[in-house]
């Protein structure tokens, strides 16, 4: 039960002749939140783009259930929710619409669920309104909403907290939670204080963060 | 067998070969060249056909054929770049790039020179121009797309892309370029397929086309080192080299 | 030697002009690619040498911010 | 935590079909295109404008019209689809819907494939249904006005997916309009002399089968190359960002 699902070794990852991080090794275990850590242009963002598979200039390696993930795309990339800082939301299209797209090429999943997800999020009368006239908010509460139906077991979340009031921001820390304590593994970056049981941490900028 | 090729691929060791290769490559090339060229220009009988202009030939060809086969060797790396991941590879490609041009562009020139008094015009749309021309094309394309890309990796993966689909239509591209000729071009203007090449014509122009060969292997060591000084600028071989140098 | 005289190897028949054009341009731009990919690594190896001499290379860490407004003196 | 049920993997079956994915991405970009008509609206006004160009730049002449009506068609249809591709993919790497393509477990050139037949669909297709109009405007035989449909519905599909090789290349760069053109143009030009000359030799009366059968090949092999090297491009673009 505790094998890891994804893990880092030696991670490192150079840009514009910057090392943002070097020797960095975690695991991600079921039932775990990581949350990373750094300030501004310390490479979270990199990190967890990295650990989705959509940044491959890296050197080390990732490991999908202690093997080599390049051979398990398909697999892993079924087991995985990431949510970026562009959230994948077309404005033009409605919250259901744009739900329904997202959804039609993960899983299957009827209408009324979509909707009843969509009302989970606090956009409930808002299902059928073109998402360019919601606010940035209500936009980031459509692709939340994937959080309330998905059932990937690793999900890795850029800024999730990003333009959420503080009630929202209560209620999604306690779906995070509930999801942990179910066995979920959940990678987050984030600016808000964020206090979870059993949380860990990783931290980057540290000393090595440059290479001269 | 992988340990070699793994060497071939340090920057640092490149470097020291190319700096002990790159006098042989410029001189033995410069010779052959003058060589070609002198034999060519003064000696070589004249073509009973063309008369003296035919000696345009030990320059167009060699470089003709350089810049044709420069656009596949730049393919090579690009996949080697895409499979292995090989630094030096997309370092070549990128040295490579701006004298392949130059090389197509000596080529187009001389030809539509040669052309005005065989044909009696500077510019025909013939295949064989066309098709240079449309090569001229394809290497500014992977030059400005690796000039837009600011991240080293990135751009040397989207250039290698690049350079690979062009050589998968350059066959494509000669083709229907050289069908399209006959369908509006009566073969009139057609350069004369010499049979036979004596003897005296065909050894200048070897000597020639080998010697533009070694040259452009030289400009090619030069243009990929500092390539590589600049990319290796922090490593510490490259912080001694420089420093050696300068005293 | 194919040309009776210096004089008849220049003119070529009346192809001089086209063949020596066409020689002075090859020349001209192999030389000029040579010469100047030999001054690009001659610049690119001043430079680092100017760089690794000059130890003082700005700290890439970031630095702290503190959001303190600046006022601009009043004189 | 009185009750603990623990998140597994996730079954293969409970996934989704590659079919079914393509259909979804198709669906997807249709849907969005129809919300905005005037983007799908501006290559067409530019295709017809640029053909008018044409007889007032040169010369309005039936006899020229004539004989360069199919190339001044052609190349204003390559033209508009090199303008349209931009669009390709630029909306979707911005509102961030391009990541969430490329995370999808599906194989990635096939949903490619998915976006560069939903473009032709809305750009190549309108262009074929609009060409009989203005080859009768540059008073192109009936005959000609049909083989040069043929050759635009054969032609244009291979324009959007050598096209998609390129925006896929150009992804978030600055000014990748023209780079755009300028990595493109020469790949398009076998598919333009082989449109063109194809119509010229209808007109000639001359048969045209084998000519439309290599351009039948041309777009298969697009069709089975050019999502590999844009699905390609896009991992490097968006691995970039």
């Amino acid at each position: 039960m505790s094998e890891p699902l994804l893990q880092a070794v030696n991670l490192e990852c150079e840009r514009d002749d910057r090392v943002l991080f070097r020797g960095l090794s975690f695991s991600i275990l079921p039932g775990t939140l990581i949350r990373v850590e750094g300030p501004n242009g310390s490479g979270k963002t990199t990190l967890l783009r990295i650990l989705a598979g959509l940044n491959d200039s890296y050197s080390g390696d990732l490991l999908w259930r202690g093997k080599n993930r390049h051979g398990f795309r398909e697999e892993f990339l079924r087991n995985m929710l990431y949510l970026g800082h562009r959230p994948g939301i077309k404005p033009l299209l409605t919250p259901m619409e744009n739900l329904r797209a997202l959804m039609d090429g993960r899983r299957p999943v009827p209408d009324k669920i979509l909707w009843q997800a969509l009302e989970g999020t606090g956009l409930g009368g808002f299902q059928t309104v073109p998402c360019r006239n919601l606010s940035a908010g209500q936009q980031r509460r459509v692709a939340l909403a994937r959080l309330l139906i998905a059932d990937e077991p690793l999900w890795i979340l850029d800024e999730v907290f990003t333009a959420i009031d503080i009630q929202g921001v209560g209620a999604l820390e306690r779906l995070l939670v509930e999801r942990v304590e179910n066995g979920g593994a959940i990678v987050v970056t984030t600016h808000h204080d964020l206090r979870l049981p059993s949380m860990q941490r990783v931290t980057l900028g540290g000393g090595d963060g440059h290479g001269y | 067998m992988w340990q070699i090729f793994h060497k071939l691929g340090s920057p640092k060791w490149f470097f020291g070969i190319a700096s002990k290769l790159m006098p042989w490559l410029l001189w033995v090339g410069a010779a052959m060249l003058v060589a070609g060229i002198v034999w060519g220009l003064g000696f070589a009988p004249k073509d009973y056909l063309q008369g003296n202009s035919y000696r345009i030939i030990f320059i167009h060809v060699p470089a003709a054929f350089l810049a044709q086969s420069v656009y596949i060797m730049m393919a090579v790396a690009g996949l080697v770049t895409l499979v292995w991941r090989m630094k030096l590879a997309d370092v070549f490609v990128r040295a490579v790039a701006p004298v392949g041009a130059i090389l197509t562009f000596l080529a187009l020139f001389t030809g539509a020179v040669w052309g005005k008094p065989t044909w009696g015009t500077w510019w025909i749309w013939d295949a064989r121009l066309t098709s240079m021309l449309i090569l001229l094309f394809l290497y500014f394309g992977v030059m400005a797309l690796g000039a837009a890309i600011s991240d080293e990796k990135s751009s040397a993966r989207a250039v290698a892309v690049l350079v690979l689909v062009g050589v998968v239509n350059i066959p494509i591209i000669k083709y229907s370029v050289e069908w399209w000729n006959t369908l509006h071009q009566p073969a009139t203007f057609k350069l004369t397929e010499k049979p036979s090449m004596p003897a005296e014509m065909w050894v200048p122009l070897l000597l020639s086309v080998l010697g533009l060969y070694l040259i452009f292997g030289w400009l090619a060591c030069l243009r990929m080192q500092t390539e590589i000084l600049v990319r290796e600028g922090r490593t510490r071989w490259v912080k001694e080299l420089v420093q050696a140098r300068g005293n | 030697m194919a040309f009776d005289s210096l004089g008849a190897f220049i003119a070529m028949e009346g192809h001089g002009p086209y063949v020596w054009t066409c020689y002075f341009v090859f020349f001209l731009l192999m030389g000029a690619i040579s010469l100047w990919s030999l001054r690009q690594r001659r610049f690119v190896i001043e430079q680092q040498r100017r760089r690794t001499g000059s130890r003082a290379m700005p700290d890439n860490s970031p630095a702290g911010a503190n959001f303190t407004r600046i006022e601009p003196s009043q004189d | 935590m009185a009750t603990e049920p623990v998140i597994g993997l996730r079954s293969p079956d409970l996934s989704v079909g590659t079919v079914t994915a393509m259909k979804a991405v198709f669906v997807r970009d249709l849907k969005t295109a129809f919300r905005q008509p005037q983007d799908l609206l501006n290559p067409l006004l530019f295709f017809v404008m640029v053909v008018t160009l044409f007889p007032l730049g040169v010369s309005p002449e039936v006899s020229f019209l004539q004989q360069a009506g199919s190339g001044i068609l052609w190349v204003a249809a390559l033209l508009s689809v090199l303008l349209s591709l931009d669009h390709l993919y630029r909306h979707d790497f911005d509102d961030g819907t391009l990541e969430q393509l490329v995370l999808q477990p599906q194989p990635l050139f096939l949903l490619v494939l998915a976006k560069s037949l939903a473009h032709w669909v809305l750009t190549g297709l309108p262009l074929v249904l609009l060409t009989p109009v203005l080859g009768i405007m540059v008073h192109m035989e009936g005959n000609s006005v049909v083989v040069l449909c043929l050759t635009l519905l054969i032609g244009t599909p291979v324009l959007s997916l050598i096209g998609s090789i390129g925006a896929a290349l150009t992804l978030g760069l600055r000014s990748a309009g023209v780079l755009l053109s300028l990595l493109i143009i020469p790949l398009y030009i076998p598919v333009l002399i082989f449109g063109t000359g194809t119509v010229t030799a209808a007109a000639e009366g001359a048969p045209v089968e084998a000519q439309l059968a290599l351009m039948g090949a041309f777009l298969v092999l697009a069709l089975t190359l050019a999502p590999f090297a844009s699905a390609a491009a896009l991992r490097i673009s968006l691995s970039n960002s």
